[in-house]
């Protein structure tokens, strides 16, 4: 579906839903958003691009009233004006409502909390009707077949389910309000089967004459989804266009400043030393799944959400403890039940686990830091930290990672989401692990930056790592991978090399049995 | 540790959860060890189980508790507050010294005490959250300030001849029990419904928790965590007024008694009822815990090291006998799931 | 002028001298303690401060002598505590309370009130000054059972005068929040004031704090730098002249000097003076044993029906490196330390027979 | 509110660095207050600016200091130790009753009573750490229990009587200044340089930022945790034994004022030299600075409440000062960028 058959609202006709203008963001001197202006009308989608830490989600935090603008920027929602500096409930209160990059959720509160929390029907210290605001929020969390118990805690929640209760929280707000929708990178936790029915429900959401702005890397979604899209380039706004005018080439164009084709690197052949073998191995949803490595292999582990794949990594590494199976590498062999990261860590088992939030990186600490971590004994030389050697490998690996901006002593949380995962991808790589698994390594990265990191993974694998790449996006690991292994229903439903591996014959792997898109979005 | 990293299939609801959810160790673990104390003492201390004892056991406990609540509500919107001892007592000194020396009328007196207390935790705030000093150096700072005003200006002897009529309203007994442990009933009764079953509680807990993200979900939390500071210090000074109604004179010594064991009942108290968060409830259970194992062995005799060990010890086994057996508990569950 | 000056320095010589022997006991009048036999008494005690501590456990032994029963409740330092104390032993039916906290009654005006409704005569200690009519009355509170305090502050002032020659530079340190602090004080400098002599005093103050020890300290060596010549650090308990001596330790050379006695002869302090080598001169005790006794045996009265008293005339002995050579400085013992049986003394005016 | 927004464009490395680096108020913000303060006394208190004023100033502090550190080392592990007051107060009763009661050499004594701590520490440590209760829980109730074994044992009077010789060396001075204060320096350097200068020390404090991340990278977080408890439990029991080394005598009753003040110096030396961080050389500047403040107030013959009075306010203004001008410099450079 395209701009073509819609509504859309915006422009000299009618008043915009929103229009931002005059928009400049400095942090600490340098510049990173500069006289932006963004206008959608109702009904219309509009998609907000750009390289990583181009500015998106600093336009988003301006919106949201989290950042305060340079003077001089203008706000008009629903044609009324706004002087900044704006409080967040006011913004509220105009029709502004966000889904938050990392999505803004505090662990230790329930997931009616999280959902409700400043949104509650009534006065402030009215008594809380809790059956009408608990069918509330199971009404919206119905609608992305979610079904999680209200009190637990969102820490014990799925990456996929967090993602939707931070979705749950934009769309009661949307609901409530009517105005604008603002989703920074909803997606990058969902697989893709759940993103059909997010994107339902934001078209639904048009359709009743909201206004959406949508922020993603993911340029199918982009062309698929919106009917105007916004370029953001070094903070500067370089394009705006209707969708249907643009081909993904011209696209990506626009992004990065230059053309460049996607591609995935060649694969070089992988060794004939065995680098990995997994017998057995069974815990939180995963049953049995036993498979093996070659040092240079890069082996791909998908599957629905819920199947398993999404646990390996962190069985693998130690992270979660295992219930039974045995693992062994170059280094040795141990039971996976007694496996904890520093065993691991020795067996030379690195892991880039895909939750940024809580299991990275120390946010304020620095860059240095952060990335230094596992390799500290390196800079340390007759009784000191050489802190020189450290700074400067950490400059040289921000600059090899492409991290922006790459100040060594910037505190981690300055960092935009993209570049964050490229200081983290890089913090494992120079470890030189024997094995290195990977999960959701390009989740939030820009699609320049998403080539990077493949090519990175695969001059390490040519340089005799084992890689295991656990994603949900299969075109990826049909390109990337040597084998894929898929998991369904905890075990190994298949592993796919060779002429059978391709984007259909995963999906198909992973959905054989189910039938199609039908699978529950919840945990086993 | 790694119980958090995945989402476990516990399962809830069903119809028998009420009573599954009493038996719920990690929440009500500490009741437990509480009703077994008594039942223990009840069967081995002769004078124990008596109506006088639990009525002095609940009624001992009025101030105690509202500072203890005072701390809660401070931790709760993510500050540490170290002045309210010191608040207690300035508002009992204040408050005999305004009543007496200047003789003003009872009623203006507590009035211009809850508003010069308002003020100190409005400085507190200010100094904490418009400014960015952490609160745990802000109110050691001013609380030590202020005992050092407050003895400049009244002195540090325990003083009395404060308002008899207001001496006997606070020990007013109903049902045989004084008005002000009711006075703290109500106090507890009104902050846990706030916290839990308003916006603004809602709102206020899950600031506490994670200010940057709850900011980000557009909640004014720099608002919440300066009223923290407010209700912490009228709270507090609540409790030194009814200190002085309780015993009818103001001792500027008193500050340092309440502060630690007003922390130790908050930290023991988010081990109860739901655990892991400060709570009400908790609050109430943990103090009564600590003050029954205490009278306990006050009627068999034991003073002094006796019940520092046993308030030590208690305090650290009833916390881990919760924890040990929730985690079993758990780890069945998981084995099982 | 001098000659006056070294008149009054020889009287106050004379004074100290009189009283490093044993202090002669004064007996009050004898009675038929009968009618209390086997009544109880509950003693409010804060352990938490150890003077307050060995007052209570030698009380506990007089009263057993007496014959009465003896509960020992513990109310800490904290305020809600000791009011439990008191609804506890209204609630126990206690034929006395002692409130041995320290805290004058009027701390707790209340529960004075309400031991007095149930029938309950309420004694204190130490916190009023001596007399019938001592401020602040407190309708309930029968007596406050005393050191003289004042007299143990003219005493300390007749070793400074005597040891000075009548020309000493001495700094008071003023304790807040203990108000025998400041009756010892008023009696140090009335005692020099009626001596006439040519002394210089100085003040400070401290709070009662839990940070006492730091503070004293730190006073020590600071009052020094402020004023070399200083020659004496009255703080005026010998426990707190403890803290002086750390002090004037860290001061070095400067404090070497410098001379402290205080009252109350505790443990530490005499085993300090019997060693040598520390800052402290002199400590002035009163017996314990004496003081403890006379609680009881005032309760005993009360409870017999008898008038309370209100002067027990503790005497005073001062203890100096030579005198305690002689004794034990391992443990409080009356006989030993002051040369006589108190509670024997005190049994025989209780016609224990 | 974006002012945590520092930083990165702040230029780094050049010629200017280190010059440009003192000026950041920031960072240096507390060391300047307490520079003008000792400019300030010296000019006004005449007997203030002399070496024996100094001398006594830096003397002073030998054992708040190593407190202090003792707290920053739970807090750099993310945890509350608070039982380190009675940690001091027991390891001097010990230290004097083995000594003297027990006959035991001095050597034997330290020794038995550091592996006490030791084994102190061991058991927060377990309570905490592997059994998962919060550390401010298990330190309360632990010291509780810990003060009250120790007075069953001991009693609560104050001791004297230990070994000559020690009290001797411990006071024995150096260049004018007693061996104890180097002691601290000593410890102050050697726990400044595995924390910042051994991978042993920055495992520790990035775990103590973000503990999952630590493990994840193969950072034995459980590990570090428990050690931070044993330090701190350690270094509390020095303070301790270097207290009868300076007094000659054990005092219980006292250490409760350790308390307080060595969560002051923590939480005020965490906003100077490396700001939001708790460390070592901001307890030292933290700890001279408001011990700088009362000494000269002395020196003007101010005592009493009005010291409080000081001790509070400066607490609370020497921030509140950095903050606000590290906040208008930071702005200054947001709008000339
Ligand atoms: N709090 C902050 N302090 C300093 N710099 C910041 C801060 N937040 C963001 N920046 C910088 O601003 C720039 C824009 O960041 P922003 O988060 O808007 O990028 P983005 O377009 O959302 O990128 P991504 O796609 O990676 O999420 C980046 O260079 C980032 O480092
Ligand atoms: N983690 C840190 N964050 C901020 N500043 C630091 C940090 N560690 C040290 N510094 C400061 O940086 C300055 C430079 O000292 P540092 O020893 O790091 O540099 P170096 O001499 O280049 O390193 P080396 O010689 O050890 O290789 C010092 O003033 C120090 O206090
Ligand atoms: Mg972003
Ligand atoms: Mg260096």
């Amino acid at each position: 579906m395209t701009a073509a058959g819609l509504a859309v609202d915006h422009g000299a006709g009618g008043t915009p839903a929103l229009r931002l203008a005059g928009a400049t963001m400095a942090f600490g001197g340098v510049t990173v958003l500069r006289d932006a202006a963004i206008g959608i009308g109702r009904g219309e989608i509009r998609a907000l691009v750009g390289k990583n830490g181009s500015g998106k989600s600093t336009l988003i935090k301006i919106l949201s009233g989290y950042h305060r603008p340079q003077p001089g920027a203008v706000l008009e929602i629903a044609g009324r004006s706004y002087e900044f500096p704006i409080r967040p409930e006011r913004l509220r209160a105009a029709g502004l409502s966000f889904i938050h990059q990392d999505l803004g959720l505090v662990p230790e509160a329930s997931v009616l909390d999280n959902v409700l929390v400043g949104r509650f029907a009534g006065g402030r210290v009215a008594p809380i009707g809790w059956r009408g605001e608990r069918e509330r929020v199971r009404r919206v969390l119905a609608r992305f077949e979610l079904d999680v118990p209200l009190d637990r805690p969102v820490r014990l929640l799925s990456p996929v389910e967090r993602a939707f209760v931070a979705i749950a929280r934009g769309f009661i707000d949307a609901e409530a309000q009517g105005g604008v929708l603002v989703l920074d990178e909803p997606t990058a936790f969902l697989p893709q089967e759940d993103v059909g029915r997010l994107f339902q429900a934001i078209r639904g959401l048009a359709a009743s004459g909201q206004a959406i702005l949508y922020v993603s890397h993911r340029l199918d979604e982009i062309l698929d989804l919106t009917h105007t899209v916004t370029v953001l380039r070094d903070g500067n706004i370089v394009h705006d266009d209707v969708t249907a005018n643009l081909t993904e080439d011209q696209l990506v164009r626009h992004i990065l400043g230059e053309d460049v084709r996607t591609f995935y690197p060649a694969l070089a052949a992988a060794k004939a030393e065995p680098a990995l073998a997994v017998d057995g191995l069974s815990g939180r949803g995963v049953a049995d799944v036993s498979f093996a490595l070659k040092k240079g292999e890069i082996l791909g582990v998908s599957g629905l959400a819920g199947a398993g794949w999404e646990t390996l990594p962190y069985l693998l590494s130690g992270a979660t403890p295992a219930r039974a199976g045995t693992i062994r590498t170059e280094a040795g062999r141990t039971d996976a039940a007694a496996l904890r990261p520093d065993r691991a860590r020795r067996l030379g088992i690195a892991l880039l686990p895909a939750d940024r939030q809580k299991a990275s990186g120390a946010q304020a600490l620095s860059l240095r830091e952060n990335a230094s971590l596992p390799v500290l004994g390196r800079y340390f030389r007759r009784g000191l930290m050489r802190r020189g050697a450290e700074r400067a490998a950490t400059a040289e690996l921000l600059r090899n990672f492409q991290v922006r901006p790459a100040i060594p002593e910037a505190p981690l949380r300055t960092l935009s989401g993209g570049n964050q995962q490229k200081l983290l991808l890089g913090k494992w790589i120079q470890t030189k692990p024997g094995v290195l698994v990977l999960h959701e390594p390009t989740q939030g990265v820009d699609v320049g930056s998403k080539q990077d990191i493949f090519r990175k993974i695969e001059e390490i694998a040519a340089s005799g790592v084992a890689v295991i790449l656990a994603s949900a996006e299969s075109e990826d690991l049909a390109r990337l991978c040597h084998r894929v292994l898929v998991l369904r229903r905890g075990a190994v439903a298949g592993i796919l090399e060779g002429d059978q591996l391709s984007e259909t014959a995963i999906n198909d792997l992973s959905f054989r049995g189910h039938g199609a898109g039908g699978a529950a979005g919840g945990t086993q | 540790m790694t119980d958090d990293t995945i989402a476990i299939g516990r399962p809830t609801g069903g119809t028998f959860a009420f009573a599954r959810g009493l038996l719920d160790f990690e929440r009500y673990g500490l009741v437990y060890v509480w009703l077994l104390l008594i039942l223990a003492f009840s069967l081995f201390v002769p004078s124990f189980f008596r109506l006088s004892t639990f009525q002095i056991i609940l009624g001992s406990q009025a101030t105690q508790i509202i500072v203890t609540l005072a701390v809660v509500v401070a931790l709760l919107g993510g500050e540490f507050d170290l002045s309210v001892a010191n608040v207690v007592a300035v508002a009992g000194t204040a408050t005999v010294t305004l009543n007496t020396d200047f003789g003003w009328p009872i009623g203006i007196t507590l009035v211009a005490v809850l508003a010069a207390a308002i003020a100190f935790g409005a400085l507190n705030a200010f100094v904490s959250v418009a400014v960015g000093v952490p609160s745990i150096i802000t109110t050691l700072g001013s609380g030590t300030l202020l005992m050092g005003l407050s003895t400049g200006w009244a002195g540090s002897a325990p003083r009395g001849g404060v308002d008899g009529g207001f001496v006997a309203l606070a020990s007013a007994p109903i049902f045989g029990l004084p008005l002000s442990i009711y006075t703290t009933f109500a106090i507890g009764i009104a902050l846990y419904y706030v916290l839990e079953h308003t916006p603004l509680g809602r709102a206020f807990v899950f600031a506490g928790q994670n200010a940057e993200v709850a900011r980000l979900a557009g909640i004014r939390v720099d608002r919440l965590r300066a009223a923290s500071l407010v209700w912490s210090a009228v709270f507090s000074a609540l409790a030194g007024i009814l200190l002085v109604g309780i015993t009818g004179a103001s001792v500027p010594a008193v500050a340092s008694g309440y502060l630690l064991p007003a922390f130790a009942g908050a930290f023991l108290g988010s081990t109860v009822i739901r655990p892991g968060r400060f709570n009400v409830p908790g609050v109430f259970v943990a103090i009564y815990f600590l003050v029954t194992g205490v009278t306990g062995l006050q009627l068999l005799g034991y003073t002094g090291w006796v019940n520092d060990v046993f308030y030590g010890a208690s305090l650290v086994i009833a916390v881990l006998l919760t924890q040990i057996v929730a985690r079993r508990r758990r780890n069945r569950a998981l084995a099982g799931g | 002028d001098d000659a006056a000056t070294a008149r009054a320095a020889a009287e106050a010589a004379k004074i100290v001298e009189a009283h490093r022997g044993t202090p002669e006991f004064w007996a009050p009048p004898a009675f038929d303690s009968t009618p209390a036999r086997g009544k109880t008494v509950w003693w409010i005690s804060d352990y938490k401060t150890n003077i307050l501590k060995q007052w209570a456990l030698q009380g506990e032994t007089a009263a057993a002598e007496a014959g009465l029963k003896f509960h020992l409740y513990d109310g800490g330092g904290s305020v809600p505590e000791q009011v439990r104390g008191f609804e506890l032993a209204i609630a126990a039916k206690a034929d006395a309370i002692v409130l041995g906290t320290g805290y004058p009654a009027v701390a707790f005006t209340a529960q004075v009130a309400q031991a007095k409704a149930a029938g309950i005569p309420v004694f204190s200690i130490n916190s009023h000054p001596l007399g019938p009519d001592a401020p602040p009355r407190v309708d309930g509170h029968v007596a406050d059972i005393s050191y003289d305090y004042p007299a143990a502050g003219r005493l300390l002032a007749d070793w400074f005068v005597a040891d000075s020659g009548g020309k000493g530079h001495v700094l008071l340190v003023d304790i807040t929040g203990l108000p025998s602090a400041g009756w010892t004080l008023d009696g140090f400098r009335a005692e020099t004031k009626r001596l006439g002599v040519p002394v210089t005093i100085s003040e400070a103050a401290t709070s009662l704090g839990p940070s006492v020890q730091t503070d004293l300290a730190n006073l020590a060596g600071t009052s020094l730098l402020r004023d070399p010549s200083i020659g004496y650090i009255i703080p005026p308990f010998d426990d707190f002249a403890l803290f002086i001596q750390t002090g004037l330790s860290q001061a070095g050379a400067s404090g070497a000097k410098v001379k402290t006695a205080g009252f109350n002869a505790v443990l530490t302090q005499v085993g300090n003076l019997k060693r040598g080598g520390t800052q402290l001169a002199i400590d002035l005790g009163g017996p314990n044993q004496w003081f403890s006794y006379a609680v009881i045996d005032n309760v005993l009265r009360v409870l017999s029906g008898q008038p309370a008293i209100h002067d027990y005339r503790i005497g005073y002995k001062v203890f100096d490196h030579e005198n305690t050579q002689s004794i034990d400085a391992t443990r409080e013992v009356a006989t030993d330390w002051y040369g006589v049986d108190y509670g024997a003394r005190f049994k025989e005016l209780w016609g224990a027979k």
